[in-house]
C-alpha cells in the first residue's frame, strides 16, 4: 500500500505538515477559520520531531500486523480490507490509550476535546488523494508512495 | 468436523480471524455462556458512565460471524470436554464435535469467602456486561455503594458509578490504590486525583462481615468500624475460568499451561487469553497476564496454530493503560523493584505531584524493564517497543525522561529502518 | 556600546487577521527576527535582522506576511542617498572594508536591454523548432584552423579535447564553501540530465561527485584548494581562474567558520582555518608565466582536458583574450562586472570591471582581426538573466554563457545579497547542516534542469524566428541584433546598427 | 634508464619520462635544458635523476616519486606538489613550493622570491621545504601549513639570510630559521617564539637530511640557534570586513 | 537616401538555372535564356545575370576580368592599379545591344589579363590568389569600379532587368559555353545596382543563388579572418568566399566542402559508422561558422563543372535532369522541359545532397 515516507535528510523542520494536518482534519478545512474560530482547536495527527540539525515528520506506518488494531478494546481500530489504512472509528473510541501504549512509533495522539479519542493519521484518505502533509510539504521531505519505491 | 472454540472476547474473536485468514472453508462454531453478539468487557464501566451503549460496545460489526462462517451458540454453557472423544458437551447435552478446540474462557471474578455474603441481593462483581446492565438497573443516587478493592476493576467500577450516586467508599486491603500496576508515588497522586472527586477510600482493612437480611445493610471491617453500605461490590480480583479444562485434565497452573504455539498439553486443545498463563519477561515468571492485548495476541496464535498455521506467541508483559477521571496513565512491566533486588535496577523518575505526572522507568542492565507514566502518557508505546526488543539504551542519545524523548533519540540508521520499513515493526 | 546609526532596511508586516501563531516563521528564520511570546500568544518580529530573504513570506501558510521597505526617509538628495550614508554610518561604526553579495546593483546601463533581436518576415522563413530540427550543440575547444584528409579520405587532423554541450548554458564556477554541499549536488545533478557542465568552482571537489565526472569543469584558482592530480583528472574540463567580474583583482576569502568537515575534506585544508586565495596566481606574473600553467595542468592530464581560462571582463579585455588564445587556453571565460559571488568588496564589486556585453563584442572583433577566433571558444558569464541574452551573448559572437546567479535564483536565492554571512535561509550559500537540508537536490536540480530545457526552448524559438537551425549560425550573427537607444560609439563598439537602420 | 634530454621539446621529453616510469622506476635525464614540467603530476615511487639545468614547474602536482637535481631548479619547483620528494644539489628559483600541500623540497643553495607561498597542509600531508643558504622576499606568504626551514649556510658577512615581508599573510604551519631575523622584517600576523622539545626534534630531523644529502656536517650546522616563526592568528582578515 | 549592395544587406528571392555539356562541347545563351526567361515571376525586373563557362577559349590562360565603371574617372584609376599589378594582354568594352527595358547601364569592360611576374615573387602568392586579392582590393577601394567577373574562359553578363532583357543585352546568343548559368532576381530594397545582380564571382567561381541566408554574418565574419572582404553584403559573395576558402585553400573535396556548408544534422551524424562520424563531428565543429543556415539553392559553376546544392532542410525549390551529356538544374522543372522536352531523368535533389556535374576527363581544362 501507498505510505507517507519520511526523509529526514530534507526535513526543514517547519512543521507545515502538522498545520495543514490539523487543517485537513479540521471542521472548516480552511486554515484561517480553523485555527481562528473553531472551538476545537486544530489537532495534527503528525508529529514532527525536532532538535536542529535533525527533524523529521512521523505519522501512523499502518502497520500491516497493526499492534494498535489488536489491543484495541473497542475495536474502533480497523484496518480497511481493500485499502490497508488504519483508521480510528471515533464514534466507537472511548480514549482509554491502549493504542497508545502499544504504538511502536508513538504516532497516534490523544484528542481530548470533547470526547476523548485517540487521533490519528486517515492518510486523508477521505478528503483528497495526496495527503495534506506531503502536498504541503515544502522540501518534498515526505513522499506518499509504495514502499520501497 | 470443525473448529471450536468456547468465548466469545478478544481471544476467541482474534482466534476466528485468524483461522479465516489461513483456512476459509472448515466451519467454526464459537460457544458462549453469555447471550450477547461480541463486545468488550473493559467497556462496562463506560457502559456505567453512559459513555457507551450496549450498540457502540460491540467488538466487531454486526455481520461478524456470518462473515467468517461462525456457528454461534450464545447462552450456553460448555460444562464438558471429552477429549477422547473430541466432543464438548453444553449444559443441554447438546454434544459439539471438534476437530480443533480452543479454550478461551477468560476470567471469573473473585469472591473469597465473607460471612454474610450468600443470599443478598444487593451483591456485585464487576465483570461481564450482565453485571453493568443491573448495576444500572439497581443503583440510585441516594445510594451509599462500597466497592471492595482498589485495584482496576474496583475503581473502574468506582469511576462508573461515580455519576449514578453520590456516596462511593472504596475498602482496600492494601495500603495504596492499584498496588500491581503502580508504585506508591503514583498511586498517591491517583489516589489524591480520584478522591477530589468525591470517593472516599479505607486501606488496610477489609471486610469482615456482611450484615442484613435479603439486603446489604452495612459492613464490619476487620479494624471493627462499621460502614453502612446499600449496595457493595466484590472487586478484588479475577481468576483464570479453568473448571471445564482441569476437569477435562488439561495441564493448570495459575491458568491453563500452553506451549508457544498455544496447544495444551492435550493434542488439538488450544487455549488462550485470560485463561492461560504465560511468560512475563518482565519479571521472568509465569503467571496470567490478564490484559486485552495479550488476549487477542494469544487467540491470533492458537488461530493460527489451529489452521495449521505457524505463528509463535512469544515476550508479553503486562501493560495497561487506564485512567480515571480524565487522569490518564500508562504504565508496562516492572514497576516496583523489590528492595531485596535493588541494587540490579536502575530507576530513572521524575514527577511532580502537584501537576499530577510522574515518569518513572526501570532499567536492569542498560534494558529498560519497566515504565511508569501518569498523565504524561504521550508516545509511550515507543517505550513499550524498548521493553520488547530489548534495546540497549546506551545507544538513545536523548534521556528517558525528556519531555522531547522519541524516534529523535534513536540513531539515524535505526530511524530510517523504522520509519521506511512501513508496516512492518 | 555607542549608538548605532543605521535603522533596519526592511519592515515585516503581519496580518494580524491571518496570522495563526503557527510559528513557521519563527522557525525558518536563521537571521531570528520572529519570536513567539506564549504570554500574548502572538508572534513578533525584531527586524534588525530581516534581510528580506522572503523565507518567512514564502513559507507562511496563510500569506500573512510581507517585508516592505524601511518607511523611514531620510531628507531628499539626489546626492547624499540615504545609501550612501547608511554605508558611511557602518564603516564609522566598524572601520571595515564594506562586504557584499551577490553581483552589482548599480543602475549601469544593461546593454542585453538595449539590443533588439530580428526574425524572418517573407524573404525567409522561420522555422518552427518544435516540429522541425533546432540545434542547440555546442563544441567547445580549441579548434584547429581546418580539417585535413589524406588521398583516401581518411581524416589527417588531430582533434584537440574538446567538449559537447547540448546547450550553449553551463552553470559557472561556485565553490563548495560558498554554496553548500546540497547545492552543488543539484548544480552536478541538473549539468547531467540537461548535457551540460557545472563548475567546482576553487573549493575543489568532493569525492560524491566524482561520478558527474563528465559533466564536471575543475577549477584552479589561486589557492589552488584541492587540486591535485586526482581532481584534474576528474572533470572534463580544467578552468584557470584569474578573476572573476564580481570582484576583478581581487583574491577571495572563505572564513574559517565555514570551513567544517567536508569542506576541509573537500579544500584539503584543515578545519576552522581560513580559505584565503591571493589576488593572483603567485606562479603567474605575466602572460607567459600563464602559458606555464595551462601546460602544467595539459601535462598532468596528459593533453586531455581542454583548459579554460577564466578573467574578469576589464578595460584591456580584447588584448588580455588574444594574449590567453595564443598562451594555448582552449576556452577564455569572461565574467563581466555584474558577476555573481558570495563575497566582495562593496567598493569593488561595484566600481571595477566592465559589462560583458561590450567585453565580449570587443573581445571576439578582436580576435577575428587577428584570425584567431575559430581556435578557441569563447564563454561569457556576468549576468546572462535569460535565453535572451543568451541569444545576444551567442549573436555577440559567444560560444555558449555561463550562468551562474540565474542558476541560484533556480535554486530557490532571492537576491538579499547576504550570502557572506552563511545563514542563507534558502539552504544555498550556507554550511549551516539545518539549513543545508533546506535544499533538496531532488526538487533543486529539476528545477535548474527545468530552467536550461525552459531557455533552450525559448533559444531555439528564438533561432527559428531568425530562420535559423543550428546555434552555429547565429554565432558572430551580429546582423541579428540591432541596438535600441545606444550610442554610435556603444554601436560601434557592440558592431551592431542601430534599431530602424 | 637513461634519456638525454638535450633540445628535446618538453612534451615529448615528458611523455618518454611517463612512458618509462610506467615499467622503470630509476630515470636518469642527461644533458636537460630547461624543460619544463619534469615530473608533472607523476604518481607513484620511483626515482628520476636530472643532469641540468630543468625547467619552470618541476614536480607540480607530483604524487609520490623523487627526484634530484644535479644543477639548479627553476622558477614554481613544486607547484601544488602533494607527494614525494624533490632535493637541488644548487639554488632554485622563485616560488619554489608555491600551494604546495605535501612531500619535501631539500635546496643546497639559495631560494628566489616568494618562496612556500601558500603552503598548507592537510591530515597526514604536511609539506617541508628545507633551503640551505637564503631566501628572497615574502618567504612563506599567505602559509597556512607545513614546515619552510632556511639554514643559512654560506652567507657572507651582512648578508641578509631572509628578504622582507616574510610571513605576510601567514595563518598556519611554521618557519625555522637558523639564526636571527628582525622583526621588521616579518608580515603583522606573525611573530618569532622560542623553540620547543617538539620544534627541536623536527629541526634535527630535517637538518640531518639535508646534511645527508648535501655532505655537510650535522654538528657544525646545529650550533647556531634557531627560532622559529608561527601565525599568532589563524584568523588574520577576521575584523576586516563589515557587513553591508 | 537608398543604400545599394555593399551599404546594406539586402535579402532577395531569385530564379536559378544552370545548364552543362559533360563532353564540354560548347552551345549558345539561347536555351539558358529561354529558361530563365520562362520563370519570369520569379524576377522583378531589378536583376538577372548569366555565368558562361568555356566562353573565351582563344585567352584561356588568361584571367578575364568584366568590369563595371560608373564614370571615365573610374575607369582610369582602376586601369592604373591593373597596368600596375598585370600585363593586359586585350582589352575593350564587352560588346551590348540596345534593349528597350534596360537602362542606365555603367560602362562595362572586359580585359584578359595576366599577373606581372615581379608582382608575384614580390607578393610570395600564387596566380589565383594574388589577382583574387586585386580583385577584392579593386571592388573594396575603388569607388566606382566594380570587377563582376574574374576567371579564366568564363565570365559572367549580368546586369539591372529581368534575365531574358540582360541576356539579349549582352547577345548571349552570340557565345558559347559548355556550362550556363543564370540567374533571375528579386530583391526586396534596392535601387537596382548593376554589381549587385547575380552570378556572384570571385576567379573561377560563380554562384547564382535563390533564397536569404540567416548565417550570413556568421558566415561573413568567419570568412573575412581569411582575407576575404565582404563587400556587396551579399549571401552569394559570402557563399563563394566559403567554396574558395574550403576548396581553394583548405583543399577540400566539394564533397566534403558541401557536408560543411549544408552540414548533416547532429543526430544524423550519430547514426553514422564511428570513423565517418568522427569525421564529420570535426568538420562540424572546425568550421561550425561554415555552416550555411536558411533556405538557399544555389548552382555554382567552376572550372571543371558545375554543383546544385539545397540548404538541409530544403527550404528553396531545386530540380535535376540528364539527358544524354547534358545536365539541367533550375528552380522550377518547367525551366529545363522548356528546353528540354523529354529528359533521360528528373529527380528532385534532396536537402543537403548536392548534385554535381563534371565535365569528363578529356573535356577537363
Amino acid at each position: 500500500m501507498k505510505r507517507v515516507y519520511a526523509n529526514e535528510t530534507y526535513c526543514v523542520g517547519c512543521k507545515l505538515c502538522e498545520i495543514h494536518c490539523a487543517v485537513a482534519h479540521s471542521e472548516s478545512k480552511d486554515i484561517i477559520k480553523a485555527y481562528k474560530k473553531e472551538k476545537i482547536k486544530p489537532m495534527p495527527r503528525i508529529v514532527v520531531e525536532d532538535d536542529m540539525p535533525i527533524s523529521f515528520a512521523l505519522q501512523c506506518r499502518h502497520c500491516e500486523d497493526a499492534p494498535c488494531i489488536k489491543a484495541c478494546i473497542t475495536g474502533a481500530m480497523q484496518k480497511g480490507e481493500q485499502t490497508g489504512i488504519v483508521t480510528n472509528e471515533e464514534n466507537r473510541c472511548v480514549g482509554c490509550w491502549t493504542c497508545i501504549l502499544v504504538c511502536p512509533f508513538g504516532a497516534i495522539v490523544r484528542n481530548e476535546q470533547g470526547k476523548k479519542v485517540a487521533a490519528k493519521c486517515d492518510l486523508c484518505a477521505e478528503i483528497e488523494d495526496t495527503p495534506a502533509c506531503v502536498k504541503n510539504c515544502p522540501n518534498e521531505a515526505l513522499k506518499y508512495e509504495e514502499e520501497g519505491e | 468436523m470443525a473448529y471450536v472454540i468456547i468465548g466469545n472476547a478478544a481471544a476467541a474473536i482474534s482466534a476466528v480471524e485468524s483461522i479465516r485468514k489461513i483456512d476459509t472453508k472448515k466451519p467454526i462454531i464459537l460457544i458462549s455462556d453469555e447471550p450477547y453478539h461480541t463486545y468488550s468487557r473493559p467497556l462496562i464501566s463506560y457502559y456505567l458512565g453512559d459513555k457507551v451503549t450496549e450498540d457502540t460496545m460491540r467488538y466487531r460489526g454486526e455481520n461478524f460471524y456470518k462473515k467468517h462462517n461462525v456457528t454461534t451458540y450464545f447462552g450456553k454453557k460448555v460444562v464438558e470436554i471429552i477429549c477422547d472423544k473430541k466432543q464438548v458437551r453444553l449444559e443441554d447435552d447438546t454434544f459439539i464435535s471438534y476437530d480443533k478446540l480452543l479454550i478461551a474462557t477468560g476470567s471469573k471474578p473473585f469472591v473469597p469467602p465473607m460471612k454474610g455474603l450468600t443470599g443478598k441481593e444487593n451483591i456485585h462483581t464487576f465483570l461481564k456486561l450482565e453485571d453493568a446492565v443491573e448495576l444500572k438497573q439497581k443503583v440510585k443516587k441516594d445510594m451509599r455503594v462500597v466497592i471492595v478493592g482498589a485495584g482496576l476493576i474496583g475503581l473502574k467500577a468506582a469511576e462508573g458509578l461515580h455519576k449514578l450516586c453520590d456516596d462511593i467508599t472504596v475498602v482496600e486491603l492494601a495500603d495504596s490504590v492499584l498496588s500491581t500496576i503502580l508504585d506508591r508515588k503514583a498511586a498517591d497522586i491517583v489516589q489524591k486525583h480520584i478522591t477530589q472527586e468525591g470517593i472516599k477510600f479505607i486501606f488496610n482493612t477489609t471486610i469482615s462481615e456482611i450484615e442484613g437480611e435479603t439486603k446489604v445493610e452495612k459492613l464490619t471491617l476487620q479494624d471493627g468500624r462499621v460502614i453502612p453500605c446499600d449496595l457493595l461490590v466484590v472487586a478484588i480480583g479475577v481468576r483464570p475460568n479453568v473448571d471445564i479444562a482441569q476437569t477435562a485434565g488439561i495441564d493448570v497452573n495459575r491458568g491453563i499451561v500452553v506451549d508457544d504455539s498455544m496447544q495444551t498439553n492435550i493434542a488439538d486443545i488450544y487455549a488462550a487469553g485470560d485463561v492461560t498463563e504465560s511468560l512475563d519477561v518482565a519479571s521472568d515468571t509465569r503467571r496470567v497476564l490478564a490484559l486485552w492485548p495479550n488476549a487477542y495476541r494469544q487467540g491470533e496464535v492458537a488461530g493460527c496454530s489451529m489452521a495449521g498455521g505457524d505463528a509463535i506467541f512469544d515476550s508479553a508483559f503486562a501493560m495497561n493503560a487506564i485512567g480515571f477521571f480524565g487522569l490518564p496513565m500508562i504504565t508496562a512491566g516492572l514497576v516496583n523493584v523489590d528492595e531485596t533486588q535493588a541494587e540490579q535496577y536502575e530507576v530513572q523518575l521524575v514527577y511532580d505531584e502537584e501537576e499530577k505526572w510522574i515518569k518513572k522507568f526501570i532499567i536492569k542492565q542498560n534494558q529498560l524493564k519497566g515504565f511508569i507514566l501518569i498523565s504524561k502518557v504521550d508516545r509511550a508505546g515507543i517505550y513499550t517497543s524498548l521493553i520488547k526488543e530489548g534495546i540497549d539504551i546506551r545507544q538513545l542519545d536523548r534521556a528517558l525522561t525528556s519531555d522531547a524523548f522519541g524516534l529523535i533519540a534513536f540513531s539515524k540508521e535505526l530511524r530510517a529502518e523504522k520509519m521506511l520499513k512501513g508496516g512492518r515493526i | 556600546m555607542s549608538l548605532n546609526f543605521n535603522v533596519p532596511e526592511f519592515m515585516v508586516e503581519r496580518n494580524e487577521d491571518r496570522c495563526i501563531q503557527c510559528e513557521v516563521c519563527v522557525r525558518q528564520c536563521a537571521n531570528e527576527v520572529h519570536t513567539y511570546d506564549e504570554e500574548d500568544n502572538k508572534v513578533y518580529a525584531d527586524e534588525t535582522n530581516c534581510v528580506n530573504c522572503h523565507r518567512c513570506v514564502l513559507m507562511c501558510p496563510t500569506r500573512a506576511l510581507s517585508i516592505k521597505k524601511h518607511s523611514l526617509e531620510f531628507r531628499e538628495n539626489a546626492n547624499w542617498t540615504a545609501s550612501a550614508m547608511n554605508e558611511i554610518y557602518k564603516q564609522a561604526q566598524t572601520g571595515g572594508i564594506l562586504l557584499s553579495g551577490m553581483g552589482n546593483p548599480k543602475p549601469y546601463p544593461i546593454y542585453w536591454d538595449r539590443m533588439l533581436l530580428n526574425a524572418s518576415q517573407v524573404t525567409n522563413p522561420s522555422i518552427d523548432p518544435l516540429r522541425e530540427p533546432m540545434e542547440t550543440k555546442v563544441i567547445l575547444g580549441r579548434k584547429p584552423e581546418k580539417v585535413t584528409f589524406d588521398e583516401d579520405g581518411n581524416m589527417t587532423t588531430k582533434m584537440p579535447p574538446q567538449i559537447e554541450l547540448s546547450t550553449p548554458i553551463l552553470f559557472s564556477a561556485m565553490s563548495f564553501g560558498s554554496i553548500s554541499k546540497n547545492a552543488h549536488a543539484s548544480l552536478a545533478r541538473a549539468a547531467r540530465e540537461t548535457g551540460t557542465l557545472y563548475n567546482t568552482g576553487e573549493g575543489g571537489l568532493n569525492k560524491e561527485f566524482y561520478e558527474f565526472g563528465k559533466n564536471t569543469i575543475v577549477q584552479v584558482a589561486s589557492g589552488r584548494f584541492g587540486v591535485h592530480k586526482e581532481y584534474l583528472n576528474a572533470g572534463a574540463a580544467i578552468e584557470i581562474k584569474i578573476g572573476q567580474g564580481a570582484k576583478p583583482g581581487i583574491g577571495g576569502h572563505l572564513p574559517g567558520e565555514k570551513v567544517g568537515e567536508e569542506v576541509s575534506a573537500t579544500r584539503m585544508i584543515p578545519e576552522g582555518s581560513d580559505a584565503i586565495s591571493p589576488a593572483p596566481h603567485h606562479d603567474i606574473y605575466s602572460i607567459e608565466d600563464l602559458r606555464q600553467l595551462i601546460y602544467s595542468l595539459k601535462e598532468a592530464t596528459d593533453y586531455k582536458k581542454p583548459v579554460f581560462v577564466k578573467i574578469a571582463a576589464v578595460h584591456n579585455a580584447p588584448a588580455i583574450a588574444s594574449g590567453i588564445a595564443r598562451a594555448g587556453a582552449d576556452v577564455i571565460v569572461m565574467d563581466g562586472y555584474r558577476g555573481g559571488t558570495g563575497a566582495a568588496p562593496t567598493r569593488v564589486r561595484d566600481n571595477v570591471g566592465i559589462p560583458i556585453e561590450l567585453a565580449l563584442a570587443a573581445v571576439d572583433q578582436r580576435l577575428r582581426e587577428e584570425g584567431i577566433r575559430n581556435e578557441v571558444s569563447l564563454l561569457v558569464a556576468g549576468s546572462v538573466r535569460n535565453s535572451a541574452d543568451v541569444v545576444k551573448a551567442v549573436a555577440l559572437g559567444a560560444d555558449a554563457v555561463y550562468i551562474g546567479s540565474a542558476a541560484v535564483i533556480a535554486m530557490g536565492c532571492h537576491m538579499c545579497q547576504k550570502c557572506y554571512t552563511g545563514k542563507c535561509n534558502w539552504g544555498i550559500a550556507t554550511q549551516r547542516e539545518d539549513l543545508v537540508k533546506r535544499l533538496n537536490p531532488e526538487i533543486v536540480s529539476t528545477r535548474l534542469a527545468n530552467l536550461i530545457r525552459a531557455w533552450t526552448h525559448e533559444i531555439k524559438e528564438m533561432l527559428g524566428g531568425m530562420g535559423i537551425n543550428a546555434i552555429d549560425s547565429l554565432r558572430g550573427n551580429r546582423l541579428m541584433l540591432r541596438g535600441i537607444g545606444l550610442s554610435e560609439k556603444e554601436l560601434e563598439i557592440l558592431g551592431i546598427n542601430h534599431a530602424g537602420e | 634508464m637513461e634519456v638525454v634530454a638535450g633540445y628535446k621539446h618538453y612534451e615529448q621529453l615528458n611523455q618518454e619520462i611517463k612512458q618509462h616510469f610506467e615499467h622503470c622506476k630509476n630515470i636518469v635525464l642527461q644533458n636537460v635544458m630547461g624543460q619544463r614540467y619534469i615530473g608533472d603530476g607523476l604518481q607513484g615511487k620511483g626515482k628520476i635523476t636530472i643532469y641540468g639545468t630543468p625547467g619552470n614547474d618541476l614536480a607540480a602536482y607530483m604524487n609520490g616519486p623523487e627526484i634530484e637535481i644535479y644543477g639548479n631548479g627553476q622558477d614554481a619547483l613544486g607547484n601544488t606538489m602533494n607527494a614525494g620528494t624533490v632535493t637541488v644539489h644548487g639554488h632554485a628559483g622563485d616560488t619554489v613550493g608555491y600551494a604546495m600541500r605535501g612531500g619535501e623540497i631539500f635546496i643546497q643553495g639559495n631560494a628566489g622570491y616568494r618562496v612556500g607561498i601558500h603552503m598548507k597542509a592537510y591530515k597526514q600531508h604536511k609539506p617541508v621545504i628545507v633551503i640551505g643558504g637564503k631566501a628572497g622576499d615574502f618567504l612563506g606568504e599567505y602559509m597556512a601549513g607545513g614546515i619552510l626551514m632556511l639554514l643559512g649556510l654560506g652567507l657572507e658577512e651582512k648578508e641578509e639570510i631572509v628578504g622582507k615581508y616574510c610571513a605576510t599573510g601567514m595563518h598556519g604551519g611554521v618557519i625555522y630559521i637558523r639564526g636571527e631575523v628582525d622583526d621588521c622584517q616579518l608580515g603583522k600576523e606573525v611573530k618569532s617564539m622560542p623553540l620547543e622539545e617538539e620544534d627541536k626534534q623536527i629541526i634535527d630531523r630535517y637538518v640531518k637530511r639535508y646534511c645527508d644529502y648535501f655532505k655537510q656536517d650535522f654538528k657544525a650546522v646545529m650550533q647556531t640557534p634557531f627560532i622559529k616563526i608561527i601565525a599568532y592568528n589563524k584568523r588574520p582578515y577576521k575584523n576586516l570586513y563589515t557587513a553591508n | 537616401m537608398l543604400k545599394k549592395e555593399g551599404q546594406i544587406r539586402i535579402p532577395s528571392g531569385c530564379a536559378i538555372s544552370g545548364i552543362m555539356n559533360r563532353k564540354g562541347e560548347r552551345f549558345s545563351g539561347e536555351d539558358i535564356i529561354a529558361s530563365i526567361a520562362l520563370m519570369h515571376e520569379r524576377s522583378n525586373g531589378l536583376g538577372g545575370g548569366f555565368a558562361a563557362y568555356g566562353i573565351y577559349p582563344e585567352y584561356k590562360d588568361l584571367f578575364a576580368l568584366h568590369v563595371f565603371y560608373d564614370d571615365v574617372e573610374a575607369k582610369i584609376r582602376a586601369e592604373d592599379f591593373l597596368n600596375t599589378h598585370f600585363d593586359i594582354e586585350s582589352s575593350g568594352k564587352i560588346p551590348t545591344t540596345k534593349v528597350s527595358a534596360i537602362t542606365k547601364s555603367p560602362m562595362i569592360w572586359r580585359y584578359f589579363i595576366k599577373p606581372r611576374k615581379f608582382k608575384l615573387i614580390e607578393s610570395e602568392l600564387n596566380e589565383e590568389e594574388f589577382t583574387a586579392r586585386c580583385v577584392i582590393k579593386i571592388n573594396t577601394y575603388f569607388d566606382g569600379a566594380f570587377i563582376f567577373s574574374s576567371g579564366k574562359n568564363m565570365g559572367a553578363f549580368k546586369g539591372v532587368g529581368y534575365p531574358e532583357d540582360i541576356g539579349e543585352f549582352y547577345m548571349l546568343d552570340t557565345y558559347k559555353a559548355h556550362l550556363w548559368t543564370a540567374h533571375g532576381r528579386f530583391p526586396t530594397n534596392t535601387p537596382g545596382w548593376w554589381g549587385g545582380a547575380h552570378p556572384f564571382t570571385l576567379l573561377d567561381w560563380s554562384i547564382v543563388h535563390n533564397g536569404e541566408i540567416s548565417s550570413y554574418d556568421a558566415n561573413r565574419r568567419y570568412v573575412e579572418m581569411y582575407g576575404y572582404k565582404c563587400n556587396l553584403q551579399t549571401d552569394t559573395e559570402a557563399i563563394t568566399y566559403l567554396f574558395d576558402l574550403l576548396n581553394r585553400k583548405h583543399h577540400m573535396p566539394l564533397e566534403t566542402v558541401v557536408k560543411v556548408l549544408a552540414a548533416p544534422m547532429w543526430q544524423d551524424i550519430e547514426k553514422e559508422a564511428p570513423e565517418q562520424a568522427k569525421k564529420l563531428k570535426a568538420l562540424r565543429a572546425v568550421y561550425a561558422s561554415a555552416l550555411i543556415n536558411g533556405p538557399f539553392s544555389i548552382i555554382l559553376g567552376f572550372k571543371n563543372g558545375m554543383l546544385a546544392l539545397n540548404d538541409r532542410i530544403k527550404l528553396r525549390s531545386l530540380v535535376a535532369a540528364e539527358k544524354g551529356e547534358m545536365l539541367y538544374v533550375a528552380s522550377e522543372e518547367s525551366a529545363i522541359r522548356v528546353v528540354c522536352q523529354n529528359p533521360d531523368k528528373v529527380w528532385t535533389p534532396k536537402g543537403g545532397e548536392p548534385v554535381i556535374g563534371l565535365l569528363n576527363e578529356e573535356a577537363k581544362v
